[in-house]
C-alpha cells in the first residue's frame, strides 16, 4: 500500500470536516462528564488547520503533519489541543522528508503519535482517555499486520478495535483529565477524546479505500 | 440560551475589546495571540507574572492586570486553557529580565499548555518558574489521578504574589510565596443552576428545581454529588467543613476568607454566606484577619458560590494588604 | 426558589450581619431600625450624606458607606422603600452640625417615607436636603404621573456628590451638585430573565426562551415591551438610543458611561455591552472620559444591564476621580 | 350603631388574620403590576401591629387608631407603609379621646383617612390605586345614610361600592404608583393596594355585624 502526500491532505480535510459535522456530538459528551467543549476546540483548530495546508500543499508528508500539529497546538488549547498536537507533530517527525509511505510506516507515525500523547499527558490504558481508542487500534493493526492480513484488512481490524476501545470507556472510571473530578459519577459515559479519535480513525480508513 | 453576546465565535474578542476600551489607564489588549498586558510592561529588573486560562471566569485573569498583581494574562476560548502562543507572547511582553511566574490552575489542559509555552520561553533564554494551584477539595488528590483543581487561591495568590514581584522579590524568592500561598489555602464550591457554554448552546447539566451541586468546579463540570437545597448555613457548613479538616485548619489561625459568587449569584447572598463563614469559624476559634466576598472567579452565570481559606502569616499579610490597582480589585492607591 | 439565603424572613438581617463582619473597618451596622453607618460618622462640619431603599440592589447602597462617599443607607426589606425611623436615624447617626442630604430615588415609597422622615428630622433641628433622582428614560416623565424612577445615576451621584461632602461643600452646594448629577444623567435597562423575590417565591415574570423585556426597572416590574432577544450590538443600541435622544447629548460632549449588570448576568457579557457602547458613542462623536463597568445596582438574580451616561464638566470629573473607600468602589486611597 | 374601642381591636386583628391569610394574593396581584411586595408588606406591618395591641387595649379609639398608624409607618415601608400608616393615624385623630362611636363618627374618620391618604399619595380618583376603592366606599355609605338607610345597611352598601370600585381598577391606565412604570401595560390588571382595602372593609362590615 503506497500513501502519497495528497492522500494524507485529504484525510485532514476529511476529518476537519468530519469533526465539524460531529461537534455538537462531541461537546454533549463532554457536558456530561467536563466542560462542553471538546467539539468547539476541535472543530475551532481543524478549521484554521485547514486555511493553512494550501501553504503546505506540495510538502512532504512530515511538514503536512508537523504544521497540522503545529496549528493544532497554537489554535486548540485546552487538553485536547497539545494531545492531538504532539501527536500529529511526532508523526510528521516520524514521517519527515517522505512523500509516500506504506502501511508499516503508517504504524510507526501512530505509535510515534501516540507516544508524544502519553509524553505529554502522563496518562496511560485504563484512566478513560483518548489513548483507550488509540492504543487498542494500534495494537490490532500491528497484530494484523504480523499475522500477514492485507493491509486494508488489517487497517480495518484497527478501527474495529478503535471502536471497541471508544466503547469501553463507557464503564471507565476517570483518573486523568477533568472528567477524573467526577469521581465515580464519570462511570457510564462515553469519553469524547476516545470518540473524537475514533472520527479520525474512519476517516483514515475511509482515506485509504478510496486508493486504488 | 439568552446573553448578552453577538455570537458564540465572539464572545471572547468582544469581551477584550469592551476591557481594552474601560481600562485605558491600566492595560492594552494584543489580539492573535491575544493577551492583556499591564500597562509600562515591561518593568526592568522587576519579575514578571502571568497567568492565564479559559475565558468565562471573569475577573479573573484579566481584571486583575495592573500593578500590584499580573503583568499579563491570557484568555482562551470559553473554558478552554489558551494556547502556548499566547503565554509565550506574555511571557515576553512582560519579562524585564529578572524572569516570568507563570501562574497555572491545575487543569491537564493549561497545565500542559503553559509546559509547552515555557519550553518555548526557555528556548528563547528567558527564565521561567511556574506555580499550580490545586486548592479545590472537592476533589480528591493522588499521585495516580489529575489531582485537585485549581479555583478560588489563584485569585488570592495572584494578588499576593503580584505584591511580592512589585516590591522587587527575586523569582525565586516570588516562586517560594507562591507556593506558600497554595499550600496553606483550600476551597470549595456549589451550584445552584448550571452554566450554558456559548458554543454549546445549552445548560452543561441540569439540576431539578429543588437541587444543588456540591463540589463543583468553575467549568461547569457537574460536582461530586447531587443534593437537595438547604438553607445557607447548611451550605456554608457542607463547603466549610471539609476545606477546614483538609489542611488542617487550627484554633488560633489566622486565615484569609475569601466568599466568592459563580457569576449569577448576586452580592446579597455571598454576604449572608460570608455571615454564616464568620460564626463558623469563630467557632472554631479561627480569626478571619482579611476576608474578600464578591465573584472574582466566575462560571459565565452559573448561580453559586466557593468558599476559599488560606491561612496568614505576617508576610501573607502584609502582601496582601499592599496597594493594587487592577480592573477588579483595588485598593492602597 | 434556589437561592443561598436561611429564609425570606432572614435575608436582610442575615446580609448586614455579613455585611458587619466583612466591612468592620468601614462601616458599622445598626439594627432596629436597620442602618448602614460610616465607621468615624458623625465627622464634624462635613455635609451628611444618606441614601437607602429597598434591599435586592446591593452593592447599593450600603456598599457605597464609606470615606468619600455615603455616611449611612438605610436598607429596608427587599424592593420596599425603608421606613422613616431608619432614615431619621441615619440621619441623626451622621449630622455633623452641617446638614444633612438625602438621596432618594424617585418611587413613590421611597419619596413618601423620606418625606416623612424630612419632617422628623426637622422637628428635631436638623437641616435636611433631597435630591431625587429620576434618571429612567424607559419611563414617560409628566406632571401628572408618578414620573421616572430612579436608577443607574443614583449610584454615579452617589459617589460624586460624597466626594463634594469630603472635601468640606456646604449643603447648599451638595444638594446643587447632586442636582446637575441627576440632571445631567439618563438611564435605560434590559432584563433576560425575571429575578424572585425572596417572599414571592417565584419569579416576578415570566419570559420565554426567546424573549426579553426593554425598559425594565429595578424591582423586577415588568418593563415597557417583550421583544425577541438581540445581540448585543442591537440590545446596546435600543438602551443607547433613547438615552442620547432624551438629554439631548451631543457630539463634542465628555460622558461618564456606566455599563451595570442586574445581578445575574457576569461580566464577560458587561464588558461585550461595553464595547458596543464605546463603539456608538464613537459614532455620535461623545467622548467617554470615564466610565463603570460592573454589577452596582442589582435587581437580586435578573440576568440583564442597564446603560447609564452622565455628562461631564470639570466639576464632576473631578469629583469622580477624588479618593473613595467603600466595600463596592474603592480607588484614590 | 355604637361602637366600642374593643371592637376596635377586633378589628385591626380582623384585619390582620385577614391580610395574613390573602397575602400571597396580593403578592401576585402586585407581581403583575409592581414589584411582588404588597403582601408580604401588609402582613409584616399588620404583625407587628397584633404586637403593639396588648399595650393600647383599654386605651380610647383614638390612641389604637394612632398607634397603628405609626406602626405601620415604621414597619411596612413601600408606597403603601406611609399611606396606610397615615390613613389610621387620621383616623385615630378624628376619633381622640373617644371610647365610643356611632355610624357618623365612622365617616368622619373615614373621610380623615382618606384625606390623608391623599395628602401623603397626591393621587385623584382614576389613577388605579386603593384610593379607587375606599372614596367611593365612602360616597355609598354617606349617600346611603343621607337616604335614611340603617347603618348596618348603608355600612354593607358602602362595602358593594368598594367591591365595585375594585373591579373598576382593572381596565384602568395607572399614572400613579409602581404600576405607572407600565403605562399600556398597567390596563387589565385588578390593583393590589384596591385590593388590600376591600379586605380592611370586608373585615370592617364583619366585625360590625357580630355587634348585637
Ligand atoms: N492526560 C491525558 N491524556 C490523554 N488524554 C487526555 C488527558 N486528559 C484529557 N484527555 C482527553 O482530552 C479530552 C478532553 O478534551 P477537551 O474537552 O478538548 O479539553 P478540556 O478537558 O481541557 O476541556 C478527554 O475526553 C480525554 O480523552
Ligand atoms: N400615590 C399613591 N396614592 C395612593 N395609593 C398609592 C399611591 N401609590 C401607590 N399606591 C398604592 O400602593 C399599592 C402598592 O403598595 P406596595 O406594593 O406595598 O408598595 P410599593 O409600590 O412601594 O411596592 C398600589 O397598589 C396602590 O394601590
Ligand atoms: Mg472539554
Ligand atoms: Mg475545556
Ligand atoms: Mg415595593
Ligand atoms: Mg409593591
Amino acid at each position: 500500500m503506497q500513501i502519497a502526500a495528497d492522500t494524507v491532505i485529504r484525510f485532514i480535510e476529511g476529518v476537519a470536516a468530519r469533526l465539524k459535522q460531529h461537534r455538537d456530538e462531541l461537546t454533549q459528551l463532554d457536558s456530561a462528564i467536563g466542560d462542553a467543549d471538546h467539539g468547539a476546540n476541535l472543530d475551532r483548530g481543524f478549521t484554521a488547520v485547514l486555511a493553512k495546508l494550501p501553504s503546505v500543499a506540495d510538502k512532504d508528508i512530515g511538514t503536512i503533519l508537523k504544521t497540522t500539529g503545529m496549528t493544532l497546538v497554537s489554535t486548540v488549547g485546552g487538553a485536547s489541543g497539545p494531545l492531538y498536537g504532539t501527536a500529529y507533530m511526532r508523526a510528521g517527525t516520524a514521517l519527515v522528508d517522505r512523500f509516500e509511505m506504506n502501511e508499516h510506516d503508517l504504524v510507526l507515525a501512530l505509535e510515534a503519535a501516540l507516544e508524544g500523547i502519553q509524553a505529554r499527558g502522563k496518562a496511560k490504558r485504563g484512566e478513560k482517555t483518548m489513548i483507550d481508542a488509540i492504543a487498542p487500534g494500534i495494537d490490532a493493526l500491528k497484530a494484523a499486520l504480523a499475522a500477514g492480513s492485507e493491509p486494508r484488512e488489517a487497517i480495518r481490524l484497527g478501527l474495529a478495535a478503535v471502536e471497541g476501545g471508544v466503547q469501553d470507556t463507557i464503564p471507565l472510571l476517570a483518573t486523568k483529565g477533568r472528567a477524573s473530578y467526577l469521581g465515580e459519577r464519570s462511570i457510564g459515559h462515553q469519553d469524547p477524546g476516545a470518540t473524537s479519535a475514533l472520527f479520525m480513525a474512519q476517516v483514515l480508513v475511509e482515506t485509504l479505500d478510496t486508493l486504488s | 440560551m439568552k446573553k448578552l453576546i453577538n455570537s458564540p465565535e465572539g464572545v471572547v474578542k468582544d469581551a477584550l475589546a469592551g476591557m481594552a476600551a474601560a481600562h485605558a489607564d491600566l492595560l492594552r489588549v494584543d489580539y492573535d495571540p491575544d493577551i492583556i498586558v499591564r500597562v509600562g510592561a515591561p518593568i526592568k529588573g522587576k519579575v514578571g507574572v502571568i497567568s492565564g486560562g479559559g475565558s468565562g471566569h471573569e475577573p479573573m485573569h484579566g481584571g486583575f492586570v495592573g500593578l500590584g498583581m499580573l503583568d499579563a494574562a491570557c484568555p482562551g476560548a470559553v473554558f478552554t486553557s489558551p494556547v502556548p502562543d499566547q503565554m509565550l507572547a506574555a511571557t515576553k511582553a512582560v519579562d524585564g529580565g529578572a524572569g516570568v511566574l507563570h501562574i497555572v490552575k491545575n487543569y491537564t489542559g493549561d497545565v500542559m499548555n503553559f509546559e509547552m509555552a515555557a519550553e518555548l520561553a526557555a528556548a528563547e533564554g528567558i527564565e521561567v518558574a511556574v506555580v499550580v494551584t490545586n486548592d479545590d477539595v472537592a476533589v480528591q488528590d493522588s499521585l495516580y489521578t489529575a489531582g485537585r483543581r485549581g479555583v478560588g487561591v489563584t485569585v488570592l495568590l495572584e494578588k499576593i504574589v503580584g505584591a511580592a514581584a512589585e516590591r522587587g522579590d527575586s523569582l525565586l524568592e516570588v516562586k517560594r510565596i507562591a507556593e506558600k500561598v497554595n499550600s496553606h489555602g483550600r476551597s470549595m464550591g456549589m451550584a445552584l443552576t448550571s452554566c450554558t457554554v456559548p458554543h454549546a448552546g445549552k445548560p452543561t447539566f441540569e439540576l431539578g428545581e429543588n437541587e444543588m451541586e456540591i463540589g463543583i468546579g468553575i467549568h461547569g463540570e457537574p460536582g461530586r454529588k447531587r443534593m437537595d437545597i438547604q438553607d445557607a448555613a447548611s451550605i456554608t457548613e457542607l463547603l466549610a467543613t471539609p476545606i477546614l479538616d483538609d489542611l488542617p485548619f487550627q484554633s488560633g489561625d489566622q486565615v484569609l476568607a475569601f466568599v466568592n459568587g459563580l457569576g449569577g449569584t448576586p452580592q446579597i447572598e455571598l454576604y449572608i454566606v460570608y455571615s454564616e463563614l464568620a460564626k463558623i469559624l469563630e467557632q472554631r476559634g479561627i480569626t478571619i484577619s482579611r476576608n474578600l466576598v464578591g465573584s472574582y472567579i466566575t462560571s459565565l452565570e452559573m448561580a453559586g458560590c466557593s468558599i476559599t481559606l488560606v491561612k496568614l502569616d505576617d508576610e501573607l499579610t502584609q502582601l496582601w494588604d499592599a496597594p493594587v490597582q487592577t480592573p477588579a480589585l483595588r485598593w492602597g492607591m
